[in-house]
Parts: structure tokens; sequence; C-alpha cells
């Protein structure tokens, strides 16, 4: 077996899921300038209802379920905290969030108690050996679902008008509201594709493990590393972060040292803050002064 | 304006809620200067023939959080203990009672829990960090306080002036790694030519230690470097490539469950694994496949209000544990609990305040005479490897002054044939 | 267009109150506007205009703002306080004093993302045919248009929603005179086509009088005088009579004509 | 005025408060003091972190690998002299804490809110990481460092009582020579910077500098104080280091009021107290109470809850006075920077030298 070419492959995939929460965090701070901590607890969340409903259902439904529930949850954390915190200095929505992710963690722990739940592994028998790289039919079941995702987003975000409505809200909340913009809802479709990212990221991830676990929410940080790389402001930035981030990823466990993994990642992170922090796709500014 | 800085949020904006919140904490401290102790899950003496004053076992595990599924069976361990002695007449008479508090796996707060438990009147405590012990040994000793512990820090078990109080169930890393070198060997049988073992460890610090510990294979073949995963690993299957991209003969783990089933997977989804494969868990581990009803069975048992056919079910799994075979999955995750308790209980027996190493010793052959089953267990992976689990108590030998372990608290010998395919009665 | 006739009222806003948390910037504005109409407001900086304005638009949940007391209806209905999108589809539209548009959507898009439900292209055509040299950008970023370009843009989009009230603030600002003057009487020649009512908050009092049927002075959130402007003859002293109640505070008193 | 006789009379609560648990009440068992301990030890972080966002407007998530910082030099503190490892942990522990520091603030000359959040996380994850390589490569991987050597030279700090004596007049020191700073001219100038960077640049304030002195006194005293746990838990173990502790502290500074320390303080010891009895109080909770054996079982988890709506509770609450777009309404605000909501991009273009409108 090629050692190069699979770790290759195992960094895409594992980049898959990454750039997937990474995308809904995106959408989330592009609408509504809140830079949401809480996105690996939502993570955590969607897959431990996906782990409940797995168990009765089959995995398609209970994905879709999960990613529903997850979707909720978001929107009610958006109508109870989050949308009363509006316009107030920049940090302190951050530190809702780190409450919102804390109260995410607890419940979960409190409901669901802390046993590892074992998944469904979807196409369980089924692997590709496509030259040397060996592909897994969970892998690619995770791989395709993501990408179907990802793309439906930016389409939505690119040609629908509700599309654009987001983009110009996130400019400027006031104008789009003079405009006649259905402002409100929009900040509830942020949340919403925020909550059915972070499910789908998680629970992809959870199926090519197997098994379920609380690490999940320590996991789901490395997607900070992602969106600083892509630029925080693009979704497709956060996708090519997310998909380096990954590849980064591999390569530390395969070549270096499994436990080096989040080291790397944010040291990749704080280069760019350093020295490029609008990352690769950050915005450029269209303003003539 | 500073008066705004510091008058407008939390505290000072609470002025009124804050006199509440000091009532609330002066009325928490009454509640436990008043010695209302705590009623711990998993005490059942209603039982009409247990007489006496019941034996408190201090538990400080983590109860949630990401290290609970380590700790958890363990404190089920004691629990069916205790549920299974008191309906045996107890200890002489005297029922066992177990205090869980939930350390979350940090060593301040399972330092507050010993003393908390100490303080409800525990005569011992069984002990799931061995760090948290570590850091305690002085309060242990000043205060003569009988600690079992799983850890796996050889110096603890000869009884040495440091550790008189403490005393651990689990083989220590250099008595275990000869032992599983010999295993692999015997498993590779013919076929002893060069090679590498490949070598992976959980990223805890003990089965790091274990793997350091772990000496040459010799007769031609080497290990690869360690491998330790730390269980938010993002990625298993680069594990595996690395793994396979040794080409190793042989395969020896310390893993937990959350990083064995992804290796496993991994593994299986890079062409498989047939070489001989010995995988080392801590007593939390159990057959995935097994854990949700084992878990179900044991949560019924622990809601108060007991109803018969759970405390029945109970019952039976209790029995089980006490009759476990080498090849039955659920009992080895009892059986950890099991020793620790015994080992306590026949420790705090003898001791009876002023305890001493010797006291629990002839308490731990007591336990001996007492149990059946506690030894080394295999499970099957979701690739059909077999996994030998190990566990050994050590007692203490007055003749050699020495510790030694009990002889039939060891099987580290199943049939090299039975690295491939299922073993019978297997689920797979 | 609609079935506005000239002069009927189109808008009334009754003893206007708006507050920032501390003292009201607005401080019982009553005003009528009616179709075909044109309204200035004049007054000196921090005189509660722009508030005023907002006031009628509403605020949205999370802007600083909030009208506190106060009526505003359109041709008979009253629109609820503080929800623009409400404002909105009564019809009334807003062209903010800076940031009227959307600098990083293109002309197009602006266009697009502000248009009503169910209607796109046909918006965009309206549009662009009320400023046609902004068809020539209309795939440039917005954020990339001269400050002319943006205010053409920002009122073309107000206009295309067919409003039945516009509020138009600081036209002039930042602008070369040659196109205020041109803005304003292209802004003036489309409200009397549409027969639409239109209140200006402007500090070029002079520009705005050109183009103005009656101005209104404010000052500390009220009202303090109002003038009608009739043909430019009466007009000048008029206007000197208006600005002189508001004391020298105002710069363009220096640019009175001398008649 | 008012200000500082309120906070002296905290000052004064607290400390009676200590005096009677600690000296007067002997009915208390470790355990209680054990706590209190805890609480104290809490509460320098609590104020480092707090005069770090309530009155620079700086952030930070770097406090566990500072904490981590703390312990190690306790550990080579205890293996070098230990007769007086105590002082000796500690003043190594301020040196390299101040590197750190003044390293995080480099960053922060640069980088602002979550941006330097996340650097400071980054430092933390590099800290563990080089730890655990260090731990686990040597012959302390399984229990970690011993560092039960906690002597002042001929006196040894051995029992809770005698820990909590020590812990309350370092605590009070901090406390006082904090508050002065705090009133004296690097306190206003930190003020200026939160409120408004560019304004105090205007004012001749040296933002470099004091984004720097912040980062680095602060620093200094989480590392400090991880000296000291690690001394008062005997112990030092990279797996002790979880960085979901800092979602702790600022769950204690929010209740405490962002930028009071005396609050900070408060709320520690409350923190620490509750957290503690919240085990008696779950397993007595009566047992027809829906989850009642789930809340009895999985107390890190209530926890975890609580904390949770703390946070987000406590700043609605605050919410009224935070809410401002305008800059006329900046007095009003009591937390943290008042960056306008929309103006991130303008700050943003700034931070990027692409120049700003």
């Amino acid at each position: 077996m090629n050692v190069f070419l699979n770790t290759i492959f195992n960094g895409i995939i594992a980049g898959s899921w990454l750039a997937a929460t990474a995308v809904g965090f995106v959408v989330l701070w592009k609408s509504t300038k809140v830079f949401n901590f809480a996105q690996s607890y939502f993570m955590l969340l969607g897959t431990y209802l996906f782990a409940t409903l797995d168990a009765k259902y089959a995995w398609p439904l209970a994905l879709i379920a999960a990613a529903g529930i997850t979707v909720i949850i978001a929107v009610l954390c958006h109508w109870l905290f989050m949308r009363n915190l509006v316009g107030a200095s920049l940090f302190i929505p951050v530190i809702a969030t780190f409450g919102i992710g804390t109260l995410l963690e607890g419940a979960v722990g409190l409901f669901w108690g802390p046993d590892d739940r074992q998944v469904s592994v979807p196409l369980y028998n089924i692997h590709y050996r496509v030259g040397d790289v060996h592909i897994s039919g969970a892998q690619l079941s995770g791989l395709c679902i993501t990408a179907v995702w990802i793309v439906v987003v930016i389409l939505f975000l690119r040609k629908s008008k509700v599309g654009l409505q987001m983009r110009a809200t996130a400019e400027n909340h006031s104008l789009a509201g003079l405009a006649g913009m259905p402002v409100r809802s929009i900040l509830v479709l942020a949340w919403a594709i925020a909550g059915a990212s972070a499910a789908i990221a998680g629970i992809t991830y959870t199926q090519q493990q197997g098994i379920e676990s609380f690490d999940l929410a320590n996991v789901g940080l490395l997607a900070f590393p992602a969106i600083i790389m892509g630029g925080l402001e693009s979704v497709e930035g956060a996708v090519l972060g997310g998909l380096a981030i990954g590849l980064v990823d591999a390569f530390v466990i395969t070549y270096w040292d499994p436990n080096a993994q989040f080291a790397a990642g944010y040291l990749v992170l704080f280069l760019f803050l350093l020295l490029k922090p609008q990352g690769l796709f950050g915005e450029r500014v269209y303003d003539r002064v | 304006m500073e008066i705004q800085i510091t008058g407008n949020t939390g505290l000072f904006r609470w002025r009124r809620c804050l006199h509440g919140l000091a009532v609330l904490s002066a009325l928490l401290i009454a509640t436990t200067a008043c010695g209302t102790s705590s009623n711990p899950s998993g005490t059942n003496s209603a039982n009409g023939t247990l007489t006496g004053s019941a034996y408190k076992i201090g538990v400080p595990c983590a109860l949630s959080g990401p290290d609970a599924n380590q700790d958890l069976p363990i404190v089920h361990g004691m629990e069916t203990y205790a549920y299974y002695a008191n309906h045996h007449g107890g200890i002489n008479g005297h029922p066992v009672q177990i205090l869980t508090d939930d350390s979350q796996a940090d060593v301040a707060t399972e330092s507050a829990d010993y003393k908390k438990e100490l303080s409800e009147g525990a005569l011992a405590i069984a002990s799931c960090n061995s760090s948290a012990v570590a850091a305690n040994v002085s309060y242990f000793n000043s205060n003569k306080v009988p600690v079992v512990s799983t850890s796996t820090v050889s110096s603890w078990y000869a009884p040495g002036a440091n550790y008189s109080y403490i005393f651990s169930v689990s083989p220590s890393n250099e008595e275990l790694a000869p032992l599983m070198v010999a295993y692999i060997k015997k498993a590779l049988g013919a076929n002893q030519g060069g090679g590498k073992v490949a070598r992976l460890v959980d990223s805890i610090a003990s089965a790091v230690a274990l793997a350091q510990s772990w000496s040459q294979v010799g007769s031609g073949l080497s290990f690869s470097s360690t491998q330790s995963i730390p269980s938010t690993q993002t990625d298993y299957s680069s594990t595996a490539t690395s793994v396979l991209g040794q080409h190793p003969i042989a395969m020896m783990t310390a893993l937990t469950p959350v990083q064995q089933a992804p290796f496993d997977l991994a593994l299986q989804n890079q062409g498989g694994w047939t070489q001989p494969w010995i995988g080392i868990f801590s007593a939390g581990d159990t057959d995935l496949k097994d854990a949700p009803s084992t878990y179900a069975a044991l949560r019924y048992w622990e809601t108060p209000t007991e109803s018969a056919p759970s405390a029945k079910a109970l019952y039976a799994l209790a029995l089980k544990a006490g009759y476990a075979s080498s090849t039955d999955l659920e009992s080895f995750w009892f059986s950890a609990g099991w020793v620790e308790a015994g080992a306590i209980i026949t420790a705090m027996e003898s001791c009876k305040g002023t305890c001493t190493s010797q006291g629990v010793d002839t308490g731990l052959e007591n336990l001996n005479s007492n149990f059946l089953g506690i030894t080394a267990q295999s499970r099957t992976t979701p690739t059909n490897h077999i996994i030998l689990n190990s566990a050994r108590v050590y007692a203490w030998d007055s003749s050699t002054s020495s510790a030694q372990p009990l002889s039939n608290f060891i099987n580290l010998d199943p049939a090299p044939t039975s690295y491939t395919g299922k073993i019978a009665g297997q689920a797979s | 267009m609609t079935g506005r006739t000239r002069g009927r009222v189109v808008v009334r806003v009754e003893d206007l109150h708006v507050s920032y948390g501390g003292a009201d910037a607005v401080a019982g504005l009553t005003v009528e506007v009616s179709a075909g109409e044109v309204v200035t407001i004049v007054g000196i900086n921090g005189a509660g205009k722009t508030s005023a304005l907002r006031g009628i638009v509403g605020f949205a949940r999370g802007e600083p703002g909030r009208v506190t007391r106060g009526v505003v209806s359109v041709s008979g209905r009253r629109i609820p306080p503080n929800s623009p999108q409400a404002s909105v589809r009564a019809g009334i539209r807003m062209v903010p004093e800076r940031d009227k548009v959307f600098s990083s959507l293109t002309v197009e898009e602006n266009f697009l993302a502000s248009s009503p439900k169910r209607e796109g292209r046909g918006f965009i055509s309206r549009g662009l045919e009320l400023f046609p040299e902004l068809g020539r950008r209309r795939r440039a970023k917005a954020g990339l248009l001269s400050g002319g370009e943006k205010q053409m843009l920002a009122v073309a989009i107000a206009l295309a929603a067919d409003p039945d009230l516009l509020l138009v603030d600081e036209l002039s600002l930042g602008l070369a005179p040659a196109i205020v003057t041109r803005l304003m009487k292209d802004l003036r020649d489309r409200c009397l086509e549409l027969n639409l009512a239109l209140l200006l908050v402007e500090q070029n009092a002079v520009a705005a009088a050109a183009i103005s049927d009656r101005m209104l002075a404010m000052q500390q959130g009220s009202i303090i005088a109002e003038e009608q402007l009739g043909p430019t003859k009466a007009a000048g002293p008029a206007l000197h009579r208006l600005l002189s109640q508001l004391g020298g505070g105002v710069q363009d008193g220096a640019q009175l004509p001398s008649n | 005025m008012t200000v500082s006789r309120r906070g002296l009379k905290w000052v004064l609560c607290v400390l009676g408060l200590t005096a009677v648990v600690g000296v007067c009440d002997l009915s208390l068992s470790s355990y209680w003091l054990y706590t209190v301990n805890t609480g104290l030890l809490l509460a320098f972080g609590a104020i480092a972190l707090t005069v770090l966002v309530g009155r620079v407007g700086l952030t930070s998530m770097a406090h566990v690998a500072l904490l981590a910082v703390g312990g190690a030099s306790a550990a080579v503190a205890a293996a070098l002299v230990s007769s007086w490892a105590l002082p000796f942990g500690s003043l190594i522990a301020a040196i390299a804490g101040t590197i750190a520091g003044a390293v995080a603030g480099l960053a922060a000359l640069r980088l602002s809110h979550f941006y330097l959040a996340l650097s400071s996380l980054a430092l933390s994850y590099v800290v563990l990481y080089i730890f655990q390589r260090v731990q686990f490569n040597s012959s302390h991987s399984e229990t970690g460092y011993s560092a039960s050597a906690s002597n002042i030279g001929p006196w040894a700090i051995t029992g809770e009582r005698a820990w909590l004596i020590l812990l309350a007049v370092l605590l009070v020191i901090v406390v006082v020579l904090t508050r002065n700073v705090l009133k004296g001219y690097t306190g206003r100038a930190w003020m200026g910077l939160r409120d408004r960077e560019i304004v105090a640049r205007a004012q001749g304030i040296n933002v470099a500098r004091e984004k720097i002195i912040a980062f680095a006194a602060t620093s200094a005293i989480v590392s400090v104080s991880g000296t000291l746990s690690a001394f008062h838990t005997g112990t030092v173990s990279v797996d002790q280091y979880d960085l979901s502790m800092v979602f702790q502290y600022y769950a204690i500074i929010i209740l405490g009021g962002l930028g009071s320390v005396v609050g900070a303080v408060v709320a520690s010891v409350l923190f620490s107290v509750v957290q503690a009895e919240l085990g008696n109080v779950l397993t007595s909770l009566p047992t027809s109470m829906p989850l009642s054996n789930e809340l009895s079982l999985r107390e890190g988890s209530v926890i975890d809850v609580l904390m949770g709506l703390l946070i987000v509770g406590v700043l609605l609450f605050s919410r009224g006075r935070s809410r401002s777009f305008v800059p006329w309404a900046r007095t009003k605000i009591s937390v943290v920077s008042t960056q306008r909501f929309r103006s991130y991009r303008n700050a943003g273009r700034c931070r990027r030298g692409i120049g700003s409108t």
C-alpha cells in the first residue's frame, strides 16, 4: 500500500467534515457577526441525537431527523439568547457562545450519559481499492453527504434571492431593514444553516469512526484553523481551509505524532493570524474613500 | 464613571440577589455541617439479615464527562459487589455501602471528594485516578486510609514506607510487558523471523508508561515506534495507514473503545489485520455490542426505588460476574470493580482503625478464596480479532515478604489458533 | 402608476418622539406630506433631522433608537412603530445619509436584494430607466461607484419600489454642487411624474429650496418654523425668514441670494 | 471613592469569611477548608481575566497554558530546592508567565477580540503539547511530577488551614495591588484602550506598551496561581490541564461582574462552594422528580448546565446597559470593548492596514 497517497485521501476525508462545519460557521458569522464557539457543541448534540435515532431507524432517516432537531435547537438558542445580544460589543456574544457551548455539553452529558455509543456504519462491507488507495463505504458516503450539503449551501447563497438578501444583511443590518428585507427571518435562517452544518459534519465524522463519544466537542475545535485559514468571510474559503487543515491533520498523524494534531492545526492558525489575518479568501473591501 | 463600570453587570447589579446567594450558600454549609451524608446510589441494605453498621466505601470517579466511560464500569462493579454482598449476608453481617462522587477526572475535585467521603464515614477509598492518589499519598498515610487503585504504578505493589496504605489491583507495567512479549512469541509460533511489532497506546499517561516499559521483543523482532493515540484524534485512517505502512507482523495495543473501534474499522478498510494482536484494556472497556444492554440493567438497578424484575435482572448479572468464564465479555468490567471492592472490604475488616498493608494483603488472600474468575479476558473486535484483556491481583506473601500474583488471577494463555475468526458463542 | 391623486395627504406624522435612551432626539414632530409635494427639513447638526426620518420608518430590534411616542399613518392606515419592515410594506422608502448601498454587492444585486417579493428583473429595469447611466455600471460592485452614482443607485432603488412616501437624508452630502442640483431636479421630476410624497432632510438649504414646496426648520428635536416656498422669486425672502429663525447656526446662511 | 469604599467592604467580607472558616470555626472539616482554598486559588486567575477582559478590553483563552506553566515551574522548584520550593517556584512561574504574557501581548498588538482569543488558544495547545511530550517521555508519565514539598524556608505549608491563611494573605495583596493599579494612570489608560483605542492613541497613550504590560502582568498572576494550586494538590500532571477550564473562569468573571476585581474573588469562592455542595443537594432530590437519578449521578454535567445558564443569563440580564451602536451612548456601556456592531469591517481594515475610510 502507498502510505503517501492514502494519507492524502485520509486528509481529504477529514477535510470534508471540517469543511462542512466551517461553512455553517462562516454563514453564521457573515450574517449575524456572532463568532460561534458553540459550533462544535452543536456537532456533539447532533451526533448524540443521531446515535439515538440510528438505533431505531435507517441511518439516512436518522441523519435527517437529527439534523432537523439540531436546527430547531440552534434556532432556539438564537431566539432565547443571541437575538437579544445583537448590537452588544463584539466579544459579548462570543462569551455568550461559551455559555451556550457549556450548556449544550452539560445537557448532552445529562440526558445521554457518558457511555460511548456505537453507530451504524454505512456500507460497512464495501471497500474499494483505487490503485493503492483504500476507500471505505463510510468514507465515500461521508464525502458525498458533506459535498452535497456544501454545494447546496453555496448555490443557495449565490443564486437565490434570499441568499442575496443574506449577504446584504451581513453587510448592513439597518440598510437591509430600510430596504424592507426580512432581517429577523434571515438571522434565524443563518442559525438554522449553522446548526444543520454542524450536525451533518458531526454525523458523517462519527459514521466513519463507528463509535460516538464525548470528545467530539474537542474534535470540532479543529474547525477554527480551517475558518481562519479560509478567511472568515468566504464560504468557499472555509471549504478550502477545511480541506487544507484535514490534510495537515492526516500528515501530522501519519508522519509525525498523533498527539500533535491540534498543536499543528493551531500553529497554522497562529501563523495565519500573524501573517495573513484576512486569510486566503478574506473579504475584499469594496469602498471608495 | 468608574462606579458605572464596576456597577453595571454581574454581582454588583445583583446586590439584592447576592444576599439570596449568601443565604443559599449558608444553607448549604448548614446542611453538610449537620452531616446529612449523600444517599449513595446502589446501597440496598434493605435485607433484614444484615445487622451491624454499614461499611462505607468512597468511590470518587468520573461519573460524567469525557473520562466517565473509563471510570463508570469500576463504579458499577463496586455497586454490583455491594448488591451481591448485601444479598449474601454482607461482610459478617455488615452491609456494604458505596459512596459515589463525580470527580470529573479532576485531581483537585477528587482530592476534595476523598475528604468529603471520609467525613461521611467512608472506611476506605477506591480510586480511578492514579494522579489523584499520588497527590494525596501523604494525606492517606497521615489518616491511615486504605486506598485501592486501578493504576499500574509498580512502586505501589510492594508495600513500602510511602505506600503502605495504597493497594493496586491491576498488574504493573514491568510485570505485564514480559508476559505480553512471551505471549506474542507464542502466538507467532514458528515464524519468529525478523520483523516489527506495532505498538499503539492510548495517550493517557499510564498507557504511555506501559508502552515505555515494554522491553525488547527479542529473537529478531523489534518494536516499531510507539504511537500514542489521543482519544480526541480526528482521523484513525491515518493511524491505520501509518501502522500498516510499517508492515508489522504483530501488534500490541492499549486503547480505549473510543479509539479501538474506529481503529479496527480503519484497519479493515485498508485491507484488515490477520497477525497476532494483544490488546490491554483498562477496567472500563467492554465490548461495544454488549454495552447498552449491560448499562441498561445497571441503570435500572441504580434507581433507589428498585422494582422486583430489575432486581432479579441484576442479581443474575451479579451471579454471572461472580462466576465469569474467560470468554464472558460482561464479566471483566464487573470483575475489576469487584476486585477493588473485595480488596477494600477485607482490608477494612482486618484494619479496624489501624490499617496496615499486612492486614489488607491477608484480606486479599481472603478475597482470593472468595472470588473466582477475576482473570484476563478476551473480546473480539468488530473485525473478529481476539483482544486479550489482562488483569491481575497481587497479594502479600508473608513467607517471601514480597508482592506475589495470586495464581488463579492470571490467565494469559488462550490458544494461538483463537487469533483469527470468532470465538464459539461470540456474536459478531 | 397607482391612483394617487395630486395633493391628497399621503403621510401624516403626529407628535413623533424618538429616543436613544437619554433625552428625546425628536420631541413631538408633527408633519403632513401630500402626494406630489416636496417638503424639506433644515436645521443645524444634531437638531434631530436624521432621527426624525428614522423615526418615521421606525427602528429595528438591536438598533439604538426607539420611537417612544407618536403615530405615523400612510394614507389613513396607521403603521406600527419600530418596524421598518411594516413601514416599507406600507409604502415608505428611505435613502439614508451614509452606507446607502451594499458595497459588496453589484449594482444589479443591490436592486435585486431590495426588490419586493415576486419582483426581480422588472424591478431592475424600472430602476435603471430612472437613471440610465447606472446601466453601464450594472455589473460593478456598488462600493466602487462614485458618490453621485451611489446616491443615484440608492434613489433609483427607492423609486423603483414605487413608494407613497420617499425620505431622503442629506441628498447633497459630499457631492459636487453640479451633481447636487441635477440630482435634486431629477428627484423632483420623478416625484411629480410618479406623484409621490417626498420628505428631504438637507444641510444645503439653498439647493433644497429650489425644489421644495414647503420647508421646515428644526431645532433641538422640534419644528420651530415653517415656510411655504412659492415660485423662485418669493423663495429667497421666505428662506431667509426661516433660516433667521434658526439663528446663525446654518452655514448656508452665507450662500443666501442677495436680492 | 465610593467604589473603593465598597471594594474595601468586599475585601473585608472575604477576609472575614476566610477568617471565620479557617481560624475560629474548628468544627469545619478539612473538606470545607479544601473547598474554600480551591475557590481562593481560582480567584487569582479570575482577577487576571476580569482585569484583562473587563478593564483592558482584551481577551484571552490562555489560562490553561499559563496554569500549566505555573505547574511546571512548581515541579522544577520542588525538584531543585525543596526547602524554598514555594517561593522559588512562584518566582520561576512569575518570570515564565511574564514572558509568555509578553508574547501574547505582541499578538494583541495586531489582533483583537476573538482573533486574540484564538491566538491564545493556539498558544495553549502548543504549550500543553510540549508539556505532554516532556512528561510522557520522562519517568513521571504515570502519576505526574510531585510537588508535595510546599516549603517556605523553615515553614512547611501543610494542612488546609495553613493553606487558607497563606492564600488569603496573598489574595489580599493581589487585590489591593490590582485595585491601586486600576485606580492609577495605568488603569485609566487601560480603560481608554478598552473604550476606544483610536482615541486612546490620540490622547498619547502608548497603546503597545499598555497592552503588553496588561498581558504580562495578568499572565504572571495566573502562572503563580498555577504554581500555588500545583503545590496545593501536590502533583503536576499534564492531564490535569483541560482547555474547558477557561469557560469556568469566564463564568466566574461574568458572575462577579466584568472588570470588578473583588467581584471576581467573591464569585470564585461562591463558585467553588456551590460546586462542592451541589452533589449533596442533587443526591437529596426527591426520587419522584424526573431525571433525579441522572441529576444525582452526573454532577459534572449539571455543573456545566448551570455554568452555561449563568453565563448567558447574566449577559442577557446586564444587556440593558450594554446595548449601543452609537458613540454618545458609550458612556453607559459597562462591559468590555464597545466596538460598534457593524464597524467591525473598519476595524478589520485597520488591522489589515488597508486603511480605513
